[in-house]
């Protein structure tokens, strides 16, 4: 199988990458690109792990194919916050201990950030069902709402 | 420890030091590490439940393009019936061998049967649709009623069941029968006035971690191979692949990754062995990663459990005698928790007489492994369904009943000791207090309490500090951290030694660069390797107090240690840990501590859970309207990571008790080997999680730890089970508690 | 003499529920029983876990044992 | 089928041409969220994908006086927050929005939910409800098929190799006509349909129900219009005993199976209930639109 050549935008860098028809954005991301922040949990668009946005827009990565990454502008866990700083996000899933393993955070925090651009202010029941895709098994989700919740409430006070 | 401890680090929510990584996506877990020159490495797995494999060629798959490496049971070194050390204690090493890689005969759907390593994965998985292989498909046997009756089809021809009086001469699905007892069952029921029984059914039920297993190996013919993969035990991971390749110890260096979750189903090797055997033929580095059905069909799970539980009490309140019969589905080898559900059942309860017997069966399905608190969860749930009618029928408030028969210090355990001191009542009382208790139900609403008992265990960990010229320093363990310990153990050292917690770096060190640690499960890392952590930061202490006193010219008994800085008793002069440090090299060289123990004192920790729930009585869905998880830390080191144990608990149970269930087609293949039919909670399925953290110190520990990630699990199928019963008015025997089953219920076909 | 409790399933080994033996660690412990009881099998005694006075402990080869302390034995426990 | 060739036209007539000129199995995706996992269990097979996200048509949505026309490969997350199409066909963006999760209706659209045909699919009986009409194009020319006729059984449409869903074509409804979808899943999310129903009612001043139509989902191997339970509901005031009458003819109208979503009780007994419910909130907006 011929790779195909993608020039495409990763966290607002331009990037190029090789790869077959068959690979989904997930596999470019992880072993084309060295990108792991992006997790792989399930592979069929169950879990959230892999949760990125391709044009603003979330979505799980493993349901993408990295052709179609062509021309679009990805968004990963790694184009949020920087090493010196952490997004209000982050900290608030880390003041709030809202995670155990933390193989599901970086998911949620692309989730979240996608949540709170659209609805600053959501309530418990609109943040539960908008983050019902990115599946944990640690923390029972109590935490994690109340970061994304306390989150908000701290980007509305900053904005 | 004493009573009245003041800490200053402590029962602090500081931020992980492990947090930054894991936020920003940088923290690497199994799948994460690609070597140069990689290959990915793919399983053959059984399309049947049972079947003898009657011939099986590779030679086509061998051949094709970008195939290097192809592995199948014969590359086992000749593997001898030893015991292994796991997550359920032993497992046998020819079993773990047949496990990893069947041979003759494939005992469950998924079963795996051949690895190929090829250039891609792609091309790994292509190949394995050229392996020939035919088989004689056999009867399979999927639940314990089954394999327990007679004439029932036999996985293994020479298994004998064990603990009976006499020996049997005929092969049995039941590999153990077991039985505890205490006082004298007939006159306990003779003296109840009051008596309850019902049979339960408990489904297989896997952890669902979302980090599916994975590894990288390298295998190096002359000198170190290195394992790279999720586990909640590299040194049992390096003991079990060591023993199955028939490698030496110190050969094989394994590198604990991050870990996404495990929960009791990461303490034993599924990929670790294959891959090394696939690197070891093809001379390159291999990678495995599960894809998620693999992880359903043969990882986990939980046992399948059938259990007959009898309870019989005074008109007062005194639970005269408690009775039980569980059997365990082991999976298709012996080695289910049945023992540990014997042991924990009626452990809450200080009764005079009781009698369990346990049955450890073999069936068509995944081999089981640990799930937090293995084995309690099930049995458990039994009696604490029973001790809800119990109240009923006493007309007793369930809190109150269960106050009154409460295992406290000095209590007989039918498994033998007596009890130290234990927070159950404290925990009991607290959940009466709660504000969730004050609270009256709405229509269709119904409430569920339910205690549990999780021992906890001690035993091995080895930790050492390594101090840096500048005062920080590296604190070195070997227990997986899976749920934010490393904040627990920076924060017990920084304790001991009165620095900042910032100051002290745990990591988790590879096979190498620590002795020999247990793994993490048994709720023992905080409480055992705490203690290690804890005795090494005092070995620095003292060895700082050595050096000031060198400086000083006194002794060592004249220097005191105090916020982090030595004082002089017979002068003026102070000198800071750091100032020690930054002089070490003119004191004696570089300051490290070492704490290698085997830890003894685990404290138990008590739950009790309280769930109202509302159903809808027209589809049977049961809603969680609220929620509250009462625990006795002992200490909570980290109070905000103790709470996240009991609401992860909370809710993993929860999911038990409402929708999780493995669904077998009449042929006993798994219909449901994802996440979209393995139905584990989501965000929306729940309220928040109310937790209340008891703390009864435990003596045995510096800072009085009680492991607490365990318990958690143990109530909540008995709270949602009889909150639904309590809700509907019909008696609930069987999990999960799925809409169509409630329905059932409430028609009145259950 | 420390008071040495056997699980049931030792008990049909046994046929005594508990015994008092004369010991100072646990290995001499088990010298001790298996000498009074030779169906238990001295191997299986030592991979067991074992509470002293109450106290769980793992390997507990040279554990010392007082004079009026309680032993019971049961298998390795473990945990998810 | 490992995707060997992926093509992105730009045209709605390059599509018809690839599809109508290739020697390997071609499909087409939208979203992709079946295709790609569908893709992934079975490695062997050869497939072409012509991807249509890149025909602006294929994309859009327009809504006048006649109606809605719908570019079938819309994402869902795009479909639910149209605030005109919501006003005016509820149910509809109700389905659309219950289509997996937040991730999932970035890619997911109601074309792709339609022509993967599975019979539990969401926006199904939600479409047939408001009898909403497939335009399809081919090397032919166009054809217009009823959503009812357009599904041919479990993973099968009526489209013949070379055909393309090109809109989708909804009539606007009259004031006091209004559609409500509710479906039946264990959780709360990220589960396929038990059960699925569309209703919409057309209430006179009167209140008085002038037409309905009920379509069921995942109760059969395709999704039903339920004709005998419309005609339970249509000259009553969808008073108790109408709305019971609905909801038993759309019980006997199923014929679903026992899986591991569900048996045939179950289903057969929770669809009737969804019909109830959701004809109670159609009517409860049809009346808000009077």
């Amino acid at each position: 199988m011929a790779k195909i050549h993608i020039s495409t935008s990763i966290n607002g860098e331009a990037t190029e990458f090789l790869c077959e028809p068959h690979e989904t954005l997930l596999d470019v991301l992880r072993n084309d690109l060295q990108m792991t922040g992006t997790k792989e949990g399930c592979g069929s668009g169950d879990c959230g792990a892999c949760s990125v946005t391709v044009d603003g827009r979330l979505t799980c990565a493993c349901l993408v194919l990295g052709v179609e990454a062509a021309g679009r502008e990805i968004g990963t866990i790694e184009g949020i916050g920087s090493s010196d700083k952490l997004s209000v996000i982050q900290e608030k899933f880390l003041e709030h201990a809202a995670l155990q393993c933390g193989i599901c955070t970086p998911g949620l925090v692309v989730s979240t950030q996608a949540l709170l651009e659209q609805n600053p202010n959501p309530t418990e029941a609109e943040a539960r069902y908008f983050l019902a895709g990115n599946l944990c098994r640690c923390t029972g989700y109590d935490k994690i709402i109340r970061a994304v919740l306390d989150a908000a409430a701290t980007m509305r006070g900053a904005a | 420890m004493s009573e009245a401890r003041e800490f200053k680090y402590i029962g602090q929510s500081t931020i992980r030091p492990d947090g930054f990584d894991k936020v920003t996506g940088r923290a690497n877990y199994g799948a994460d590490l690609n070597l140069p020159g990689m290959i990915w490495g793919k399983i053959l797995r059984s399309p049947h439940a049972h079947a003898n494999i009657k011939r099986l060629d590779t030679s086509r798959a061998e051949a094709f393009p970008g195939v290097l490496a192809v592995a199948t049971h014969s590359d086992f070194p000749s593997v001898t019936d030893q015991a292994i050390e796991s997550g359920e204690g032993s497992l046998t090493l020819l079993d773990l061998a047949r496990n990893v890689l069947a041979k003759d005969k494939v005992l469950y759907h998924g079963h795996a049967i051949v690895a190929i390593a090829a250039k891609t994965a792609a091309i790994a998985e292509q190949a394995l649709a050229l392996i020939d292989i035919e088989y004689e498909v056999l009867k399979p046997v999927m639940d314990v009623r089954e394999a327990m009756a007679a004439g029932a089809p036999i996985l293994h021809p020479d298994m004998f069941t064990q603990g009976l009086a006499e020996k049997p001469t005929t092969a049995s699905n039941v590999a153990t029968r077991l039985e505890y007892k205490m006082g004298d069952i007939d006159a306990g029921f003779k003296e109840a006035e009051v008596v309850v029984e019902r049979e339960f059914y408990t489904p297989t039920a896997h952890q669902g971690y979302i980090e599916p297993h994975a590894c990288t190996v390298r295998f190096e013919k002359d000198g170190q191979s290195m394992i790279w993969c999720s586990t909640q035990g590299h040194f049992d991971v390096r003991a079990s692949t060591a023993k199955l390749l028939a490698m030496d110890l110190g050969k094989l260096k394994v590198i604990a990754s991050e870990i996404g979750g495990g929960f009791g189903g990461k303490t034993t090797v599924y990929l670790e062995p294959v891959a090394l055997i696939l690197s070891r033929k093809s001379g390159r580095p291999v990678k495995m990663i599960m894809d998620r059905d693999e992880v359903f069909k043969a990882t986990g799970p939980g046992s399948a459990t059938r259990s007959w539980v009898k309870i019989g009490a005074r008109k007062d309140g005194t639970i005269t005698a408690m009775q039980g019969r569980l059997a365990y589905e082991a999976g298709a080898f012996k080695g289910s928790p049945v023992m540990m559900g014997c042991m924990t059942a009626f452990t809450p309860y200080a009764v005079a007489n009781m009698y369990i017997e346990g049955f450890d069966v073999v069936v068509n399905k995944a081999k089981v492994a640990a799930y937090r608190a293995p084995g309690a969860p099930q049995a458990e749930f039994a009696v604490e369904m029973l001790v809800n009618e119990l109240a009923v029928k006493l007309g007793r408030d369930p809190i109150d009943l269960r106050l009154q028969n409460a295992a406290k210090e000095g209590t007989q355990t039918i498994y033998g000791p007596k009890f130290k001191r234990v927070g159950l009542v404290e925990c009991l009382e607290a959940a009466r207090d709660s504000k969730h208790y004050q609270q009256a139900l709405a229509k269709n609403q119904g409430r569920g309490v339910a205690a549990g008992f999780w021992f906890n265990v001690g035993g091995q960990s080895s930790v050492h500090i390594n101090m840096n010229p500048d005062g920080t320093g590296t604190i070195v363990e070997g227990s997986p951290d899976i749920g934010g310990s490393r904040a627990s153990m920076q924060m017990m050292a920084a304790e001991a030694m009165g620095i900042e917690p910032g100051r002290l770096k745990p990591i988790i060190g590879d096979t190498e660069n620590v002795a020999f640690s247990a793994g993490t499960g048994g709720s023992r890392t905080t409480f055992a390797t705490g203690m290690a952590v804890i005795e090494a930061a005092e070995d620095v202490v003292a060895q700082m107090k050595q050096r000031a006193a060198s400086m000083w010219n006194v002794t060592a008994e004249q220097v005191e240690w105090v916020d982090g800085v030595a004082l002089n008793t017979a002068g003026e002069d102070r000198l800071s840990l750091a100032e020690i440090c930054a002089s070490a090299d003119r004191t004696g060289g570089q300051i490290s501590g070492r704490g290698n123990i085997n830890a003894r004192g685990a404290g138990p920790s008590f739950a009790v859970h309280l769930c109202d729930v509302a159903v809808d009585k027209e589809t049977g869905k049961v809603d969680v309207v609220r929620y509250t998880a009462v625990q006795d830390a002992g200490k909570a080191i980290h109070p905000k990571y103790v709470e996240g144990q009991y609401q992860g608990g909370a809710v993993q149970g929860i999911g038990w008790a409402l929708n999780e269930e493995y669904i077998y087609s009449a042929d006993g293949l798994l219909e449901n080997a994802g996440f979209l039919d393995y139905r584990i909670p989501v965000a929306s399925d729940l309220p928040m999680i109310d937790a209340i953290i008891v703390e009864v110190p435990n003596k045995f520990h510096p800072y009085g730890v009680r492991g607490v990630g365990e318990s958690g699990i143990i109530p909540p199928l008995a709270a949602v089970g009889y909150a639904v019963e309590n809700a509907i008015g019909v008696p609930v025997t069987d999990l999960p508690l799925s809409p169509p089953r409630v329905f059932n219920l409430i028609q009145g076909k259950g | 003499m420390a008071r040495v409790t056997f699980s049931s399933t030792q008990q049909q080994f046994t046929a005594d529920a508990e015994c008092e033996v004369d010991a100072s660690n646990y290995r001499e412990l088990i010298d001790a029983v298996t000498n009074r009881y030779p169906a238990l099998d001295r191997a299986d005694l030592l991979q067991m876990a074992v509470a002293i006075d109450g106290e769980i402990i793992h390997e507990p080869l040279l554990e010392l044992v007082e004079s009026d302390s309680e032993i019971h034995f049961f298998h390795f426990i473990a945990g998810g | 089928m490992a995707v060997v060739d992926y093509n992105a036209p730009q045209s709605v007539q390059e599509a018809v041409a690839l599809l109508s000129g290739s020697d390997i199995k071609t499909k087409v995706m939208a979203g992709g969220t079946d295709l790609i996992i569908q893709s992934k269990s079975q490695t062997i097979e050869p497939l072409r994908v012509v991807d249509l996200k890149h025909i602006a048509e294929m994309m859009s949505y327009s809504l006048d006086g006649a109606g809605l026309s719908l570019g079938p490969c819309m994402c869902c997350a795009e479909f639910t927050a149209l605030q005109d199409v919501k006003a005016l066909y509820p149910g509809l963006v109700e389905a659309a929005y219950l289509i997996g999760s937040t991730q999932v209706q970035g890619r997911a659209s109601i074309g792709g939910n339609l022509c993967n045909s599975s019979p539990a699919a969401d926006t199904i009986p939600a479409l047939i409800a408001i009898g909403a009409k497939c335009l399809i194009v081919g090397a032919g020319g166009e054809r217009t098929v009823a959503v009812e006729d357009f599904v041919t059984g479990v993973g099968r449409n009526c489209m013949q190799p070379g055909e393309l869903l090109q809109r989708i074509l909804v009539a606007r409804p009259a004031p006091g006509s209004r559609d409500a979808y509710l479906r039946f899943i264990p959780r709360t999310e990220m589960d396929i349909a038990v059960a699925g129903a569309g209703v919409s009612v057309t209430l006179d001043s009167q209140g008085v129900c002038t037409a309905a139509r009920v379509a069921i989902g995942a109760v059969a191997q395709t999704a039903l219009l339920v004709s005998s339970a419309a005609e339970a509901l249509i000259g009553t005031q969808l008073d108790e005993v109408a709305v019971a009458n609905a909801a038993a003819a759309a019980s006997a109208a199923a014929s679903p199976i026992t899986d591991r979503r569900g048996t045939i009780e179950f289903r057969r007994h929770i669809v009737g209930v969804l019909v109830k419910r959701a004809t109670l909130i159609a009517k409860e907006r049809a009346q808000a639109s009077l």
